[in-house]
């Protein structure tokens, strides 16, 4: 399935890159990060397991359990620090 | 009910001025305005960036609105929420709530606040002498939020 | 701080920028309009006459304020209350509090209100259909003010 | 001693008037409040037991054993109904 990919603030700027779109053959939240992950350098460092992120499908946060629909917005961001 | 992020200055005058125009039921109106300090977490702070979610944000401000509403009974809500380069001693966000009696702008303003700096996506960057740094998330913010949780009306005899 | 009675109405965005104007330490500024409702124990209520006891007024709103001040950390006070003959929709009492961080500033907002409501010497006369009436202490505030008492940190083991 | 007695808000109106000075021979709020009673009318009726009124010493509210200081300023008043 095709997914649109975007990241914001710290972790936009490590990845050097505010939204991609990828091809998924998986179907959780968990398994988009594990493809990620295996991109290495950043990548690994960024979204390795005890580290804070948090993941949006469709503009709502989700568990990493979560499913991802076909032609989902997928969105990963650090913990939120508006107001 | 109001919700904008804008990269302009708000008038908190004028936007409470709005929810009580014309109307004669509102009897207390809490409103809160959060500025960018020139201090945090020891360093001087010369200015900040806040970066957001389009789409997302806007979506995320209405729900919790909507979970305020659920669980008082209001009778408006404003919440505008800059973003872009402030400087400290700039308003980043305001959020007002009209009610009959007090006690529920006041719960309902303090919990809309406190959510959003859990649930909305906005990030702040902050510029120091010693360069430029994202603002972590705070647990304190996390302990504020988790006061209000589960709903009142779901609240089991514990 | 700023301690008014007055006939005039105020300006909230006003009071509110003159707290934090020139300063960079303030992180956030709770405020709280009260205003005058057009429905009141069932009757409809065309106006309101605001008395009270000139001197004892504002010594009794410095002393809520100065007990602010030692409950929490706070960066400045305002509270303006007037006076004189109301109609709905008139706002009639303003509290804004400025503290570094939020907890405080709705803490102390909503505990001046309380004990303003409880301990300030004003009362309301409303003009209904059925003729003027004085409006009675209600148990509610009693309550809300209550809350607050004993100091928190004289809080003892209960 | 002399008092200079204050009433406000319903009992300003029910005495119809808004401020009086007294001689006072006894020495606390309450003996103040029976002498009051004592003109009978609306002075017993709104100062009976049981009614709900304040008094104030100097601007402060107090309880009904305080002590009065001569040249006191006493003010006696409904609950208060502001905000």
């Amino acid at each position: 399935m095709k997914l649109r990919v975007l990241y914001f603030a710290r972790l936009r700027e490590r990845f050097g890159m505010a939204e991609e779109t990828l091809d998924f053959a998986g179907a959780t939240a968990a398994e988009l990060i594990a493809q990620l992950q295996a991109r290495g350098g950043m990548w690994a460092e960024e979204l390795a397991a005890g580290r804070a992120f948090r993941v949006a499908v469709n503009q709502d946060i989700v568990a990493l359990d979560a499913a991802l629909p076909d032609q989902a917005e997928v969105a990963i961001f650090p913990p939120v620090t508006g107001g | 009910m109001k919700i904008r992020v804008q990269t302009q200055a708000f008038d908190l005058g004028a936007e409470v001025g709005a929810m009580s125009k014309g109307r004669t039921d509102i009897g207390a109106i809490t409103s809160f305005v959060g500025l960018a300090r020139d201090l945090n977490e020891g360093s001087g702070v010369r200015a900040m960036t806040l970066e957001h979610y389009p789409g997302m944000t806007e979506k995320a401000l209405a729900a919790l609105v909507e979970e305020a509403n659920a669980r008082w009974t209001l009778l408006d809500v404003t919440v505008i929420h800059r973003v872009g380069r402030l400087l400290p001693g700039d308003p980043i966000v305001l959020v007002a709530v009209a009610s009959q009696h007090r006690g529920e702008a006041f719960a309902a303003c303090e919990f809309i606040m406190d959510y959003l700096k859990t649930r909305a996506p906005f990030w702040k960057k902050e510029e120091t002498a010693e360069g430029e740094r994202w603002v972590d998330a705070r647990a304190s913010d996390d302990a504020a939020a988790a006061r209000w949780a589960p709903p009142r009306f779901e609240t089991g005899p514990d």
